[in-house]
């Protein structure tokens, strides 16, 4: 396929996701918008973990750590001047005098969040494999611990309610679309091409003038920014941030998303993130109907342990969607049935 | 002093847990020749490539390349002064391609600005496909054009091994240490191997270290042997001189 | 009370603590040591022992009965895991069983949550928590003497298996070299599972002793004290058993003694300075404890 | 004297080994009869260790047989192949650092029940390598190079194999050691005891054997008695070129 033809339909297949978009703003439900948001969202988190967890070959478990900083920031940020003064009375006089909007609070979240990844990261990115995944969780159970302490500037255990509303699919829409353009180009650049020999072999990376260390931190750090990011806009889609939002579940959701759809794959995690969020909302509405919660957690974690054990590679392996494959897979299609 | 070595390493000593592997190694190294290292399994051949590589630090001794003590730096900055080698297990990046293995030793001279990769400027553009051509070039050098898209791990034994000689000369080294290039060749392959290596040598006017067993291939290649044994230097001199000497016969064949 | 009282009853309160970590350091370290394996489920497992003494002592069978059998169920759920778990993993990468061991605590904790509700209750079986009697004005609940006592002698067991008996003999050579091991002739899914069985009967022991601390059970009652284990670990050396030992002990007053030392305000982030010191010695070894061995090994 | 009937006690064809995709082994065939020291020689990489770690059940081959004792062992698991009685001393020792020599020395009986025995043979190990006597509480990382090969050899001995493979015994040692372990393999040889010897001391594996394969590149090119091997000028060729 000509390149110009390809770029021809990645353009028109980002039209229709905006005409998308657009339909759902003006005539979709309620539900139905929430539930596209979320699965922006989840599109950011996946995509991002995967380019930590996936390309870089970070065992973090500490993602949502980052999540949950952005999202405190958002809330922080967003929050009513009054709401402010009277709950959160560690803030700085400035601080709690103004609101901001969306997108200063999304910038500000996505930066704090790389900022202290940035920090950790030096740190914790010198362990390796299970030394570095326990590490990671220990920072996710320390993120937890400060939010439910810090009363004068998280409100503890009780969260930040009454969040203003402002996220909607136009942002998340171009968020997700932002943080998967931007992991891709990473991926095929010089950059991307250092993290993924680092990952394969970080002592042969090294051999051929790769500084492993920094390349490893420069991936973390930006996961950890859209992430950041991810967590602003769910600060303010679902309006309340609290402790426990952030914590295991979420990073088990999001690592299998992650693994079924093939560590090392963009576009995997994007399909996966899409399948696993639709999903999730069908799972909602049986546990609703026979009233017995809980059943897709343990779904969830049982399909997990099958994919990990028949299919360890997920569903697009490293590989990534291109049109060209598409169009493979057609004539495939074509040549079987006449 | 004689500065004129590319190479120069005094008192080189290390040892693990109270084995020395290395013992009192010294070594001077003009350019443009080709040094072999032999001596038995466990000799400490190994250790030393990792020792001027800076995969492991030494205990004592202090290691120059092109007038400058590179002794305990880190290995991608020794890496980037010029210094690039090959492994005795093979370590490929097994599941990218072959192409992207030596595309990836290609980068070392111009690294991007993370901007420039984030926003796809020209001139990266240009770098980029720059450092494909140049790759491919490599490639074809060694004969793996055609596997330029398989993935590393998938490649027959012989070319990985070539492989990671095409990484390694991709970083643009002036010293190329090979370690045990020929393990596992048979006599053809070995043939092919050390024309292959002659030519580059040629071609990119390089100094090569290489430590091997089969003396089919030190011989016609070496101008200088040195042999290992218990960590130590045991002999050092022209194959023909190596060839002769008792205590290497001894070393290799086992003392009578 | 006086200083030198006050100073008793958190020493013998961080050694009771420090012994319920213990016991769960040791099945932990049991199973990485042989299998590379970090169980996170592990903690799942006191859960899981708590809950069935509970259900049988509630049933009406009188206590020792409605323990032993808490804990014998506990190791048949070791058993089980690894069975179902993990083998099926075998030989797959730490991460994938790591990832793997993760899905299994949601797994269990939901499935608990499903069968038993998600609130607290109340263990109050043998009603250890709150007898208390005084020596020389300084008060001592039972609790902590039996659980002092309970695990020294468990320690004591536990150190003559490892250094006499074949079994134990085996478990050392498995964690030193796996080929080797298989190369002598030790019969490898028996040791993995006998290291699964003692360890979760340990897991189910120290849930009986930790509920009888707080008095209440719950389904995620598990998750911090494995993930605490896991400090404990690295405290005294991953996969090493004695190390297992001293480090829940260290823990275990480290924990006390910081919640003595610091401000009321500040109490509630002891967890945190708790991961903050494994981050911490993390560091100070960079590759981990078993660092040095494994980088001689790769190239 | 040949113990079993064939005289054929083990009986390897056409083995073909692959690591992933590589392939290690391209048809290996060999035999050892009973009572027999044979030895396979060759260089890094030819596929030595491939061979014996295929034997010893740690490796499962793609193709081929390994007949020993008359039935079939290449699908059997390594602790299924000690029962029978072949039991392998590993390249590199891999002696359990952390265990002492005693304990070492159990673990190479640790299939067998018969208590009285395992002790009896526990003194006959140690009046085969008398250093290792007063060291016995002493964990083995803390042994010598050469200490820690005897201890290896020793528990390989332990399970009174029928088979004992050795697999460069005298790998980095000082040239004594290396004839303490050759005086060893002869007693050992004396006593009757079935030996395959992978070796790069190609003069000393020669002297002390019956029969040698000459093993390159995955497949055995050249077979023989040892006197005629070591006479062969290609053997000669193999380690120190034209």
């Amino acid at each position: 396929m000509r390149p110009e033809r390809r770029s021809f339909y990645t353009l028109a297949a980002i039209g229709l996701f905006f005409l998308g978009i657009c339909l759902l703003e003006m005539y979709g439900s309620h539900y139905d918008r929430r539930v596209a948001n979320l699965m922006m969202i989840y599109v950011i988190l996946t995509v991002s973990l995967n380019l930590s967890n996936g390309i870089m070959g970070i065992s973090s478990l500490g993602q949502i750590g980052f999540m949950s900083i952005g999202a405190y920031v958002a809330a922080v940020l967003t929050l009513p001047a009054g709401l402010k003064e009277r709950w959160l009375t560690g803030l700085p006089h400035w601080l709690s005098t103004i609101q901001a909007g969306l997108l200063p609070a999304m910038v500000l979240a996505g930066v704090l969040a790389a900022v202290v990844a940035f920090l950790v990261g030096i740190v914790i990115l010198r362990l390796q494999g299970v030394f570095a995944a326990v590490a990671t969780l220990g920072f996710l159970i320390i993120v937890k611990v400060i939010a439910e302490n810090w009363m004068s500037v998280t409100r503890g255990g009780r969260g930040i309610s009454a969040l203003p509303a402002y996220t909607n699919l136009w942002w998340t829409g171009a968020a997700a679309l932002v943080t998967i353009c931007v992991v891709l180009r990473i991926v095929k650049s010089p950059h991307g091409r250092s993290m993924l020999a680092v990952r394969e072999h970080d002592l042969a990376a090294q051999s051929i003038g790769i500084n492993a260390p920094r390349i490893r931190l420069l991936a973390f750090v930006v996961s950890a920014f859209f992430t950041g990011i991810a967590g602003s806009l769910w600060a303010n889609l679902i309006g309340v941030v609290s402790p426990g939002s952030f914590y295991l579940w979420l990073t088990l959701l999001i690592i299998i998303m992650m693994v079924v759809g093939g560590m090392g794959s963009v576009t995997g995690s994007v399909i996966s993130a899409a399948g696993f969020t639709i999903l999730l909302e069908l799972l909602r509405g049986f546990e609703n109907r026979i009233a017995v919660y809980g059943i897709s957690y343990i779904l969830f974690a049982a399909v997990f342990m099958l994919v990990i054990i028949f299919r360890p590679d997920g569903v697009m392996g490293d590989r990534e969607f291109s049109w060209t494959l598409l169009q493979r897979a057609a004539a495939f299609s074509r040549r079987k049935s006449p | 002093m004689g500065t004129d070595f590319l190479l120069k390493i005094d008192a080189l000593s290390v040892s693990f847990g109270g084995v020395k592997a290395l013992e009192n190694y010294r070594l001077n190294l003009e350019a443009s020749r080709i040094l072999g290292i032999i001596g038995p399994n466990g000799a400490g051949k190994t250790t030393l490539f990792n020792l001027i590589t800076g995969f492991i630090r030494p205990d004592t001794g202090r290691v120059f390349f092109n007038g400058r003590n590179i002794t305990r730096w880190e290995p991608y900055r020794i890496a980037r002064q010029g210094i690039t080698r090959s492994f005795q297990n093979i370590c490929l990046f097994g599941r990218l391609s072959v192409l992207d293995n030596v595309v990836a030793g290609c980068q070392i001279r111009r690294r991007p600005s993370f901007a420039s990769t984030l926003f796809r400027t020209r001139a990266f553009l240009r770098d980029e496909k720059k450092l494909q051509d140049r790759a491919r070039h490599l490639l074809s050098v060694f004969g793996l054009e055609q596997q330029a898209e398989r993935r590393a791990m998938n490649l027959a034994y012989g070319d990985q091994r070539r492989l990671e000689i095409a990484r390694a000369l991709a970083a643009g080294p002036r010293l190329l240490m090979i370690d045990e290039p020929a393990a596992g060749m048979n006599p053809k392959e070995t043939q092919d191997l050390l024309d292959l290596i002659l030519e580059l040598k040629a071609r990119f006017s390089l100094t090569i270290i290489l430590i091997e067993h089969n003396m089919n291939l030190v011989m016609p290649l070496c101008e200088t042997v040195q042999v290992l044994n218990y960590g130590r230097l045991v002999a050092e001199g022209t194959p023909a001189q190596i060839q002769r000497n008792p205590e290497v016969i001894d070393a290799y064949l086992g003392d009578r | 009370m006086s200083p030198t009282a006050y100073f008793f009853q958190q020493f013998l309160n961080a050694l009771s603590l420090g012994s319920i970590y213990a016991l769960v350091t040791i099945g932990l370290a049991m199973v990485f040591s042989i299998l590379r394996l970090i169980n996170f489920a592990h903690g799942d497992l006191m859960m899981i022992g708590s809950y069935a003494i509970l259900m049988i002592w509630d049933a009406g069978a009188p206590g020792w009965v409605a323990i032993l059998a808490g804990v014998a169920i506990s190791g048949v759920a070791g058993i089980i895991m690894e069975r179902v778990c993990y083998r099926p993993l075998r030989g797959s990468a730490e991460m994938t069983t790591l990832l793997t061991s993760f899905a299994v605590v949601v797994l269990l904790e939901n499935g608990a949550i499903l069968l038993f509700g998600p609130n607290t209750r109340p263990f109050g079986i043998l009603n250890f928590s709150h007898p208390t009697f005084s020596i020389y004005s300084t008060l001592i609940s039972k609790i902590d003497v039996v659980t002092v006592i309970l695990t020294l002698t468990i320690l004591l067991l536990t150190a003559l298996f490892i250094k006499r008996t074949t079994m134990g003999i085996a478990m050392r050579a498995v964690a030193d070299d796996l080929t080797a091991s298989h190369l002598v002739g030790i019969h490898l899914n028996r040791v993995i599972v006998s290291a699964f069985f003692i360890g979760s009967l340990f897991a189910g022991l120290a849930g009986l002793l930790w509920s009888a601390r707080a008095g209440k059970i719950y389904p995620l009652m598990g998750f911090i004290p494995v993930v605490k284990a896991f400090v404990a670990a690295v405290i005294g050396g991953f996969g090493s058993i004695p190390g297992a030992v001293i480090g829940g002990y260290v823990l275990g007053f480290a924990e006390v003694f910081l919640i003595a030392l610091l401000p009321p305000d500040f109490q509630g982030y002891r967890d945190a300075f708790v991961f903050v010191l494994l981050i911490f010695i993390l560091l100070i070894r960079p590759q981990g404890i078993l660092g040095a061995k494994a980088m001689e090994r790769r190239i | 004297m040949p113990i079993w009937g064939t005289g054929k006690m083990l009986q390897v064809t056409g083995l073909e080994v692959f690591y992933g995709n590589i392939q290690a082994l391209h048809g290996v065939s060999f035999r050892v009869a009973a009572g027999e020291t044979v030895t396979i020689i060759g260089s890094n990489g030819a596929g030595k260790s491939t061979t014996l770690m295929a034997i010893a059940g740690l490796l499962k081959p793609r193709k081929g047989q390994i007949k020993y004792c008359g039935r079939q062992v290449e699908k059997l698991s390594a602790y299924q192949t000690v029962r029978l009685g072949i039991s392998l001393c590993p390249e590199g020792r891999r002696i359990f650092a952390s265990l002492s020599v005693h304990e070492n020395l159990t673990m190479g009986a640790v299939q067998r029940r018969d208590r009285k025995a395992v002790r009896a043979d526990i003194d006959w190990v140690l009046s085969l390598f008398p250093d290792l006597k007063s060291r016995l509480e002493q964990s083995g990382g803390t042994l010598s190079g050469g200490q820690q090969q005897m201890l290896a050899i020793g528990r390989a001995l332990m399970s009174r194999p029928k088979l004992l493979i050795l697999d460069e015994p005298s790998l980095g040692l000082a040239p004594v050691l290396v004839n303490q372990i050759f005086n060893v393999i002869a007693a050992l040889k004396n006593e009757n005891t079935t030996v395959l010897l992978v070796e790069q001391n190609a003069r000393r594996a020669l002297e002390i054997a019956d029969r040698g394969y000459v093993i390159e590149t995955g497949r055995i090119t050249l077979e023989g008695p040892s006197a005629a091997l070591k006479n062969n000028e290609r053997v000669k060729n193999a380690y120190l070129g034209g």
